[in-house]
């Protein structure tokens, strides 16, 4: 790297520089070679140790200590708990042998894996050709080998979108179950009663949402027929209504 | 002269990729600071000469102040046997999303299909039935008594599925692929 | 051997179009009757060979089953500048895991691919389907009738492979394990 992209005045101080883990496994294996020691003959009281301290460590530096992480380090120290007590020449099989087994197979997955990284790197470049050619497949078609039932599973999501967007169900009309002009009458009572009434509380506190929308509306109401004032503090503060003392008009009273 | 080769490889590198017209500036940035005009007009010229020999199936055009490299007409008559070839083991957009709801709507009717589709889909249903994937299944006891189809012994095969039970559910699909999800 | 070089140029033209491998089969057909397989091996042959010449941005690769023009890796540099940076993402090595585990255990279901790499490989295998380098292979039989995944076809061309027998065999794998292994 270029010491001149170095930032100048980083903090003082030993830096924990911590690889990344794929995962319990990747971790352990990252240990054994640490420490030095045989994969057939894992100190595990040591491993443990070191395991937990990791651990400690990546919560220290935030990073997610996801529960895989955890079972494993349960695992472990089932294992130590294990170790400690005698065993009798060929009666049981080692404690560790599971867990050795597990660490060799994903040893041979990561070594895989390292060898497909490396055939891709080796073919970085290698884009198919686009040759212009007097005929050119109509549409894109997908080949039948290569089209699995997710594809399938897909393709009739699209359909069945596709589908509703261009037959949108039919409006649902509700009956009504609230009237405006009951609504009135009734919040016309309730504001003349406590001088102040809290508008937001009571709407709020409904428990159908038709009847606060109604309610709103018979609010809305009141203060057009000037039966009652409606004030606000601030934005989003409780909306109070107090009676202006003029009376209700004839015509609300007799429809309701 | 390799150094005109070596322009003349690179050269017909971002021809066989761009699928569209080259301009010969677009050449001259690619190629970067120090390689002339001239250079590169020699490095097309290179190209050119090269599939005009014996044995090659492009050529490169001059068309719309550009390079591209195209098939020779002569060819013509193979490219359409081998598109021809290749669009029997292939199946359109349109073949899919009928497949998709034979085999999970069956046993369904031809208007029915077209109903979903918003599309007529004889021909693809004919497609379907010509690579085995579909079979015909009766008549349904309507007006007009249609054929109704289903999905074949070769459609469960091909997906590996035991029956039709094993057909993904639009949930596990979700699960499985993502959809809908929002994260990138 | 005009006849040779006439076959050659129509492979060439068919392999230019095509930008996906195309079988010795496919070929066979587009040639018609009177052609023989071991001319068009021959022909095939021939089209590599003059793109072995100096000067040529392309090869014949022999991929996924069957031959593909594609560019070679020298001209990256080129293609990336002139495509703009489009240049496929690296995949990651929780994406590369369990993409061996498919390779080399295929069919194989989810918890399979979690018990092998002791993390929960969902959203892995999510990006491996999105990038069409895996894909379901049907149910496997067991309590819970898992999906099992197997490699596609895209994945044989994404690492250069004939077909599956071509990965590098475990005892291959073992000998060039090296310390590259072991680099997160």
């Amino acid at each position: 790297m270029d010491p001149g992209l170095l930032a100048p005045d980083q903090p003082a101080g030993p830096t924990v520089v911590l690889p990344v883990f794929e995962g319990p496994l990747d971790l352990l294996l990252h240990l054994v070679r640490e420490e030095k020691v045989s994969i057939w003959d894992i100190p595990i009281a040591k491993i443990c140790e070191a395991y937990q301290q990791t651990l400690h460590e990546m919560e220290e530096l935030d990073l997610e200590v996801a529960g895989d992480y955890l079972v494993y380090a349960a695992w472990l120290l089932l294992i130590k708990s294990r170790m400690l007590l005698p065993r009798h020449e060929g009666e049981e099989k080692d404690p560790r042998q599971e867990l050795v087994e597990r660490l060799v197979e994903y040893e041979k997955v990561k070594r895989a894996a390292a060898e497909l990284a490396g055939l891709a790197e080796l073919r970085r470049g290698v884009e198919p050709v686009r040759f212009a050619a007097p005929l050119a497949p109509a549409e894109v078609e997908l080949d039948l080998e290569e089209v699995d039932v997710i594809a399938l599973a897909r393709a009739l999501r699209e359909v069945l979108e596709r589908h509703l967007r261009e037959h949108p169900p039919a409006l649902q009309l509700e009956p009504m179950r609230f009237s405006v002009q009951e609504k009135i009458v009734e919040l016309f009572e309730l504001v003349s009663r406590q001088r102040s009434f809290p508008l937001l509380s009571h709407l709020l506190t409904r428990p159908d949402r038709l009847e606060s929308v109604t309610l709103l509306v018979a609010a809305l109401e009141l203060v057009r027929l000037r039966t009652a004032d409606a004030h606000q503090r601030e934005p989003f503060a409780e909306i109070y209504l107090t009676p202006t003392g003029a009376p209700l008009p004839m015509d609300v009273l007799s429809d309701a | 002269m390799p150094e005109t080769m070596d322009l003349a490889a690179m050269v017909e590198a971002v021809l066989a990729v761009a699928g569209e017209p080259v301009t010969l500036e677009a050449l001259l940035v690619v190629a970067g600071e120090g390689t002339e005009r001239a250079q590169l007009e020699e490095a097309v010229e290179a190209v050119r000469r090269r599939h005009e020999q014996e044995g090659s199936g492009v050529q490169v055009e001059s068309v719309a102040g550009g390079f591209r490299l195209a098939t020779r007409p002569e060819h013509e008559g193979a490219l359409r046997e081998y598109l021809g070839y290749r669009s029997r083991a292939r199946l359109s957009q349109a073949a899919l999303e009928t497949l998709a709801i034979v085999a999970y709507r069956q046993p369904i009717t031809l208007p029915e299909i077209n109903f979903l589709r918003a599309v007529n889909s004889a021909a693809v249903v004919r497609t379907l039935l010509e690579r085995k994937l579909v079979m015909v299944a009766g008549r349904k006891q309507v007006v007009g008594t249609p054929l109704v189809y289903r999905t074949s012994k070769e459609f469960l095969v091909h997906f590996g599925l035991l029956d039709l039970s094993a057909l993904p559910t639009p949930e596990e699909v979700e699960q499985v692929a993502g959809e809908g999800a929002s994260e990138p």
